[in-house]
């Protein structure tokens, strides 16, 4: 293996490595100029687009996964590819992110040609997702925070555009609007942040700060710099403080969409969460009153008991995803809490990345299945999911498996990640932190069988016909439904080549 | 490979069947599940085991491969029967397939859908026997409940959804509550364990490797461990008083669910004690012998006496279940060849004679759509064949010679009698012998009056004679039944082999 | 010469100022100017310890963090577009067919 | 710093003088108020309705464009300024040139882009007139 | 020209020319930061009075002997010499009449916009070499502060056409706005490509690098005005600055046949004055930035500086006057049109194109 690396790292241009960020953008420019060259709208074959994106999108994430086996940019052929003077890195973790935004991007892709069938703009649509992809991409490989700032924009701005994409509906409007808000306010904080870490540093290069933040006069600037990065990454991961805009944001975005900001957006918040806090402000070398390790565990608990509680009561389906989803992104952030000086901090990182990928497969697959269920018109509440099983079993076993998943029941991925999770952050010593956790998968199986119970246990309403089955659709639900599944007993090598990459950071 | 070739038929058979049309779903599911019990009954004459599973001695069709590996421990796809688990394995493939034949008749509705969840039960069921990984073995544990959740709440009665909630919740917290236990033994282990395989795990509890974690020491982690575990099994036995959702279970759930659930479902909870508790911990054990024994009769006692309390025959035959629980409880705790043995083998006899007795009151139940005692009398006027299986099964139940009941009972009894743990067993056995009486009296009372005297039906159905094919498993399992009891030798013989090895490095004879 | 803490305290109010002025605002126009101006406020310090520091990182990334928030109010000005179309008005509380 | 005080200064004197104006004006005309000449001017006719109106959508669209296209020029011109001078240090042109080429490659993708979907057509498309037809129906 | 001199803003080299405000300073014999400002100050008021001058002479009187002369008319003749006078007397009448405030205007921008349009008009002049040692400030950043103080003047027309409650005065707000942003990026991109030459954006320097000779054809040294090194360039300069300042072909915002006379509309007395004042003051600085830019700033053989700059800013008055009266005005589709599929395309073709020469023959 090491020896077709090493190939691979003389053959190719060091700039090279990027290249899944650079296919996901091309693959958005193509989109705008295949939406270009069609002058009557009718030309612009749906199917093309979504089918050109998904393409896209898939290749990157082949892309990703070779460079990955063949260990680019990893200790064993030579250790992380930088470029542009440090401002991008390409490394293990980086590729292991782009593996999870590419995946949910072409599952969200397929699912949005049945989702746009009755939109007259697609093409933008198309765009904008794999642009906001490519943020993310950016985002994993961002080393500087110039472009951790510049590429958490080009995955923002996009998002907010799809959130407000269906423009004469008032919810998206609404879910836009709020979504936007917060993120132009939370950018702004994070920005100053920024400015005020470069205020006490003067670098904005991760390895930089690493090595000046011992000597810096301004502890309390540098402290309000870094309280604030932590808010910039909260409102990207939908974690408390910046949590609120979720709800509105997934309930009101096409389901699609949701899917795509719930599941990948996330995940991008957290890989950059992990690059700058491990690489700019590593452990150890912290001057005292920059413990930043306490407020995530403060978070941590603070976001998982809030969105697991939050969800428990909820009617509506969607919205009862978007707090767990507040839930999800609170176990994801033990990767962060339960790190400590001298403990197995790889192996905690490692279980958080692998629980994210799993989360990427099931959470994508959750939203999707409303999409669906939105476009048979059905309702949004628990009690319109009443008897669903009676007409679509198929769609409703890949639900079953998500909401299963999700809660952590062990037939499925969600239950070794959430496994490795919380053994890792006892193994770290901090037992407290997977309590909780534990306790609030148990809390979370509540809601989560609701949905399961008003599927197949409920009696269907009067006349509960659906009309359509999706092709797309159904295609992407079953593609995450097999890979949550799947996900169990492949978990040896996501696990595997998580922990290593993440050793990398430390 | 062949356990693993088992499983993976199973899984596929019940895809096959999800998807099948339902009108011949049920056809197709019973031709498929005959698959595994082809295998396991092949399992069986190859069967050449002879030590314990966990305890070292050789494990029959053996295999192992890494899975993963997490903070240092292996966890690895591992499985194997021993003595203990083959009679178990045979025991679940052929009431798999009763079960579904029995399901012809009451099901009529979504049949793809539960024929495919009765052999993806079936499927994990035989994950959850043969696992010696305790990841393993745990994602089938926790599998099992999945189907049985939507089994009792699409397909149960009108009060289907409460018991089928109540059963996940419990079970749900319970097996939480057993594996933060057992977890917390592992990292009481440290590094003397490199995976998560039961057999590493018992022995290097047994050689008495358990060291402290955080605040805990090894013995106080120990009891913990031991009691998180007991409690989280003994929700799925189950013992009192931790039964209550059982009744509710088994009187919402359709019949041939209800054949799974105590015929093979309960078992998991007295296999896992068995393996877990007393097998890794018999220190522990043996120390709480007095609370587990008074668990066990109270569960014998307390379970007939509710049962004599019933009207309705399936609550009865459900709470009978917890008396016979109680009885594999005792036989456990005595540690001595007979009782642990019996208990195993009163697995397997309680297994075939529930779920006999199930069916039985199911094939009433089709026929007369009630199962109040006191909305008929004289049964076997119109369904003699029904009539004098059922009889038949009661007496097996109430422990007739020439049952496997008796045998079950009759070696508990002597185990137990013959235990040394501790002096106030014999006391306990007499107690717990009592409740033999309750039973036979409970028994006999409700078939009095419901099968004999003179006929009278308050319902408006016509009373007949049941089809051949809902008679057919009752009296496939009265034979079973009938054999073991005539018989023992067939599984006792093998599952003493596996069962001697706990009893001499524990110290309890 | 300014010594940085001027710089700081006058960045730090003005970003205050955009705090506030999103905290009190209603009308998703204000809201946008406030959010430009709690960029601008971090344009101030990079700028000014770009001087400090003696190096062009700062100016360099100022120059982006106004492209992005251009990009950020062109996205912004098109939702408010929407906004007043299905909701007949800016301001932002009006728009609450979900619940908060 | 000399600079910004002199443009200061300018500045100043920018408001000033017309402030100076204002004043002199202020002393020299009178003030005769009244109904007619208040009248909003509309060549003579009675003012009608308010003069807040809806206006082109398309006004929004170049707005838009414009600022996208603006501030890209914030990033032009650093390139600009050190372009030749880099060159002159032996910088390759894939270094200098070929960066911006893409960047300007983009934005013009861009242009394209809201050019064919009509965001600079000021009179409406056929395009817009269809879907408003479509909408009607 | 490395990014790192970006920082020392007025640090400079050695062949800093000498500002008026230092100038006079010196004149006064002050120094330090009280000579800065009293010199600036003097100096502003000098150049602000040279530019309203300028204007007056301009407004009320050349534009209309021009107008006339091309329409084969006399002009304004009866008040002093040529009609000189009737700059004062235009001046005092519009000083003196009612301002007329009418109904529903929204006061505090309709009072703001007219102050705003001659200041942006004005400062963008601080920057700009006028020959001679009349150059207000030049700081490393000149050319880009004139274009960004000259863009002010949307936000001042477009505040008087909203303020002042009128649809003509509205709609000429809007067409002003989406002219000059229509026109105002290949005016910059096209100042882009200068600066490619240059390689400096202060103003002196671009000036002097004007100065390096071009090419000698018989004895005559041609200067390396960008002019002559880039005429296509220049041609779309003078296109998009004649948008920019709003003059026929572009003069939509006003266009008296369609919207009477666009935001000023509804504005009359001193508020009437400051806006045409605003307005002219504008040509001028567009004439000042083509001059800048394209014209070697104030050089020119034998005359001095100022006189040549002066020459060169009323030679592009004058173009601006022959294309009020010899092209018709264009409908505000074309105007948008054109902006943005001519004009922004080809200014970006001009830049790659002498990035890619320049690249290339460097």
């Amino acid at each position: 293996m090491s020896a077709s690396a090493l190939a691979l790292q003389s053959t190719l241009p060091n700039w090279a490595a990027t290249a899944p960020a650079l296919i996901l953008a091309l693959t958005g420019l193509v989109l705008l100029l295949i939406d270009s060259i069609h002058t009557a709208r009718e030309g612009v074959s749906n199917a093309v687009l979504a089918g050109v994106s998904a393409a896209g999108s898939l290749l990157a994430f082949a892309v990703a996964g070779w460079f990955l086996v063949a260990g680019t940019g990893q200790p064993a052929t030579g250790g992380a590819i930088s470029l542009y003077g440090d401002a991008i890195v390409v490394d293990g973790m980086s590729l292991f992110f782009t593996l999870i935004f590419t995946v949910v991007a072409a599952m969200v892709s397929v699912a949005s040609y049945d989702y746009l069938e009755a939109q007259t703009t697609r093409g933008e649509y198309y765009s904008l997702v794999m642009f906001a992809a490519t943020g993310m991409t950016l985002m994993s490989m961002a080393n500087s925070l110039a472009t951790v700032f510049v590429s958490l924009e080009l995955a923002s701005l996009p998002s907010f555009a799809l959130v407000a994409f269906l423009k004469t509906d008032r919810g998206s409007i609404e879910a836009g609007l709020k979504y936007f808000l917060i993120g132009a306010l939370s950018s702004a904080v994070f920005v100053f942040g920024i400015s005020l870490v470069y205020a006490a540093t003067g670098s904005l290069l991760l390895a930089e700060i690493a090595s000046s933040i011992g000597d810096t006069q301004m502890i309390g600037v540098l402290g309000i710099g870094v309280l604030m990065l932590v808010g910039g990454f909260s409102y990207k991961t939908a974690s408390v403080p910046f949590h609120f805009w979720a709800p509105e944001a997934y309930e009101g975005a096409p389901a699609p969409i949701s899917a795509f900001l719930s599941s990948a957006s996330k995940a991008a918040g957290f890989a950059v969460a992990f690059r700058v806090f491990l690489v700019a402000f590593p452990l150890g070398q912290l001057p005292a009153g920059l413990d930043w390790v306490l407020v995530f565990q403060i978070l941590a608990v603070v976001t998982m008991t809030l969105g697991n509680f939050a969800a428990a009561t909820q009617e509506n389906v969607k919205r009862m995803l978007a707090y767990s989803s507040i839930g999800h992104a609170g176990y994801a952030l033990i990767g962060l809490a339960a790190l400590s000086v001298g403990g197995p901090n790889a192996d905690v990182l490692g279980a958080s990345m692998a629980h994210l990928m799993v989360y990427g497969f099931m959470n994508t697959g959750a939203f999707l299945f409303i999409a669906m269920v939105e476009r048979w018109g059905v309702g949004r509440t628990f009690e319109d999911y009443n008897g669903l099983a009676t007409r679509a079993p198929m769609a409703c076993v890949a639900m079953t498996v998500f909401m299963f998943s999700l809660a952590g029941l062990p037939p499925f991925g969600g239950f070794l990640s959430k496994y490795a999770l919380f053994y890792s952050a006892i193994e770290a010593g901090f037992w407290w932190l997977a309590a909780f956790g534990a306790i609030n998968s148990t809390l979370s199986l509540f809601y989560y069988s609701r949905v399961v119970k008003a599927m197949w246990i409920e009696d269907p309403k009067e006349g509960l016909e659906l009309d359509t089955s999706p092709v797309g659709l159904y295609t992407a639900v079953i593609f995450a439904a097999v890979g949550t599944l799947l996900l169990l007993p492949a978990f040896a090598p996501v696990i595997e080549t998580a922990q290593t990459v993440a050793a990398a950071l430390f | 490979m062949i356990i693993e070739a088992l499983i993976a038929v199973t899984f596929v058979s019940a895809l096959v069947v999800f998807v099948a049309p339902r009108q011949h779903a049920g056809e197709l599911a019973a031709v498929l599940s005959l698959l595994p019990v082809v295998g396991s009954l092949y399992m069986w004459s190859q069967f050449d085991a002879t030590g314990n599973a966990l305890l070292g001695g050789s494990i029959a069709f053996e295999t192992q491969f890494t899975w993963l590996t997490l903070g240092g421990l292996d966890l690895n796809w591992y499985v194997g029967v021993d003595g203990i688990s083959l009679p178990l394995v045979v025991l679940t493939t052929i009431l798999t397939t009763l079960a579904i034949v029995s399901a012809w008749t009451p099901i009529t509705s979504r049949q793809s859908q539960f024929y495919g969840l009765m052999l993806f039960m079936e499927a994990n069921l035989l994950g959850v026997f043969t696992a010696l990984d305790f990841f393993v073995w745990f994602i089938f544990w926790e599998a099992v409940l999945v189907p049985m959740y939507f089994l009792i709440g699409v397909w149960g009665g009108p009060r289907r959804k409460y018991a089928a909630i109540k059963f996940f919740v419990y079970t749900n917290i319970a097996s939480l509550v057993m594996f933060i236990g057992f977890i917390a033994l592992v990292f009481g282990l440290g590094d003397s364990v490199s995976s998560l395989g039961l057999p590493e795990i018992s022995q290097a509890l047994r050689a008495g490797e358990l060291g402290g974690y955080g605040a805990l020491d090894a013995a106080t982690l120990k009891l913990v461990a031991f009691v998180a575990m007991f409690l989280g099994f003994a929700v799925k036995v189950p013992v009192a008083p931790l039964h209550t959702w059982l009744p509710d279970a088994h009187v919402e759930a359709p019949t041939p669910v209800s054949v799974m659930l105590a015929g093979v479902l309960l078992k998991m909870g007295t296999y896992a004690l068995l393996r877990f508790n007393f097998t890794m911990m018999p220190d522990v054990a043996q120390a709480l012998v007095v609370p587990i024994a008074v668990i066990a009769v109270v569960s014998v006692i307390y379970g007939a006496i509710l049962a004599l309390a019933q009207q309705d025959l399936k609550r009865i035959v459900a709470y009978s279940s917890v008396s016979s629980m109680g009885y594999v409880i005792l036989g456990l705790v005595a540690y001595t060849t007979y009782g642990v043995g019996g208990a195993t083998f009163q697995m397997v006899a309680h297994g075939l004679i529930s779920g006999l007795m199930f069916m039985a009151v199911g094939v009433i139940y089709n026929t007369t759509h009630t199962r109040m005692v006191g909305d008929m009398s004289g049964m076997a006027d119109r369904m003699p064949v029904t009539s004098g299986i059922f009889v038949a099964g009661a007496f097996g139940y109430m422990g007739l010679p020439l049952m496997a009941g008796f045998a079950a009972e009759f070696f508990i009894f002597q185990g137990s009698f013959q235990s040394t743990v501790h002096d106030a067993m014999p006391l306990f056995t007499a107690a717990a012998m009592f409740g033999i009486v309750i039973v036979a009296g409970y028994l006999l009372f409700a078939m009095q009056r419901t099968l004999f005297g003179p006929f009278r039906f308050d319902g408006d159905y016509e009373v007949t004679e049941a089809a051949f094919h809902d008679v057919a498993p009752l009296a496939v399992l009265l034979v079973l039944v009938i054999a073991l009891g005539v018989a023992p030798d067939i599984f006792f013989e093998m599952i003493q082999q596996a069962v001697n090895p706990i009893l001499e490095t524990g110290g309890g004879v | 010469m300014v010594p940085p803490q001027y710089y700081l305290l006058l960045s730090a109010a003005m970003f205050c100022i955009g705090l506030f002025g999103i905290l009190t605002r209603r009308n998703a126009l204000l809201l946008l100017m406030s959010v430009e101006l709690m960029l601008n406020a971090a344009n101030i310090n990079l700028v000014a310890f770009s001087f400090v520091w003696g190096n062009v990182t700062g100016q360099t990334f100022a120059l982006f963090t106004m492209a992005l928030a251009a990009a950020e109010v062109a996205i912004g000005l098109g939702i408010v577009l929407v906004l007043y179309r299905n909701f007949d008005g800016v301001d932002v509380t009006e728009a609450t067919t979900m619940r908060w | 710093m000399s600079d910004w005080i002199a443009i200061g200064a300018l500045g100043l004197v920018g408001v000033g003088i017309p402030l100076g104006m204002m004043a002199v004006s202020a002393l020299l005309r009178p003030t005769v108020p009244e109904q007619g000449k208040s009248a909003t001017y509309e060549s003579g006719e009675v003012p009608t309705g308010t003069a807040r109106v809806q206006f082109n959508i398309q006004y929004y669209m170049v707005a838009l464009l414009f600022l996208v296209f603006d501030i890209e020029t914030v990033l032009l011109f650093p390139w600009t300024v050190i372009y030749r001078s880099a060159l002159a240090q032996g910088a390759s042109l894939t270094q200098v040139l070929l960066p911006m080429l893409v960047f300007i490659g983009i934005l013009v993708v861009g242009l394209v882009w809201a050019w064919r979907n009509g965001a600079i057509r000021w009179v409406k498309s056929p395009l817009a007139n269809r879907r408003k037809t479509e909408r009607q129906t | 020209m490395s990014a790192t001199v970006l920082l020392q803003s007025g640090g400079g080299g050695g062949n800093d020319p000498v500002l008026l405000p230092e100038t006079i300073a010196n004149l006064l014999g002050l120094s330090g930061i009280v000579g800065d400002i009293v010199g600036g100050l003097i100096g502003a008021f000098l150049i602000a009075n040279i530019m309203l001058a300028m204007t007056a002479v301009a407004g009320p009187w050349a534009k209309r002997k021009i107008t006339a002369a091309f329409t084969d008319r006399i002009a304004v003749n009866r008040i002093g010499p040529f009609g000189l006078l009737i700059i004062v007397a235009d001046a005092v009448r519009l000083l003196s009449k009612e301002l007329i405030v009418p109904e529903g205007v929204d006061r505090p921008a309709w009072d703001l916009g007219p102050l705003i349009v001659p200041f942006s008009a004005l400062l963008g002049f601080a920057v700009i070499p006028m020959g001679s040692g009349i150059q207000l400030a030049d700081p490393e950043t000149g050319v880009v502060f004139a274009f960004a103080a000259s863009s002010i003047a949307s936000l001042g027309l477009v505040m008087c056409g909203y303020a002042s409650n009128n649809k003509y005065s509205l709609l000429g707000g809007l067409r002003a706005v989406a002219q000059n942003i229509a026109y105002e990026i290949p005016l910059i991109v096209t100042a882009a490509s200068v600066i490619i030459f240059t390689g400096t954006l202060r103003p002196s320097e671009v000036v002097a690098v004007q100065a390096e000779p071009l090419l000698t054809v018989a004895g005559v040294t041609i200067p390396q005005w960008f002019a002559f090194v880039n005429p296509f360039a220049f041609a779309l300069f003078m296109l998009a600055n004649l948008a920019e300042i709003g003059r026929n072909p572009f003069d939509i915002p006003e266009a008296p046949t369609e919207i009477v006379a666009g935001y000023q509309t509804e504005y009359s007395s001193v508020y009437f004055v400051l806006i045409y004042l605003g307005e002219f003051i504008h040509i001028f600085l567009g004439g000042a930035l083509v001059a800048l830019l394209f014209l070697g700033g104030p050089a020119g053989p034998v005359l001095p500086g100022i006189v040549w700059f002066i020459i060169k800013i009323w030679a592009f008055f004058l173009f601006t006057q022959w294309a009020r009266s010899a092209i018709p005005r264009l409908r505000i589709d074309q105007l948008i049109e054109v902006g943005w599929k001519g004009m922004l395309v080809l200014s970006f073709a001009n830049l790659v194109l002498t990035a890619i020469i320049v690249g290339v023959i460097a």
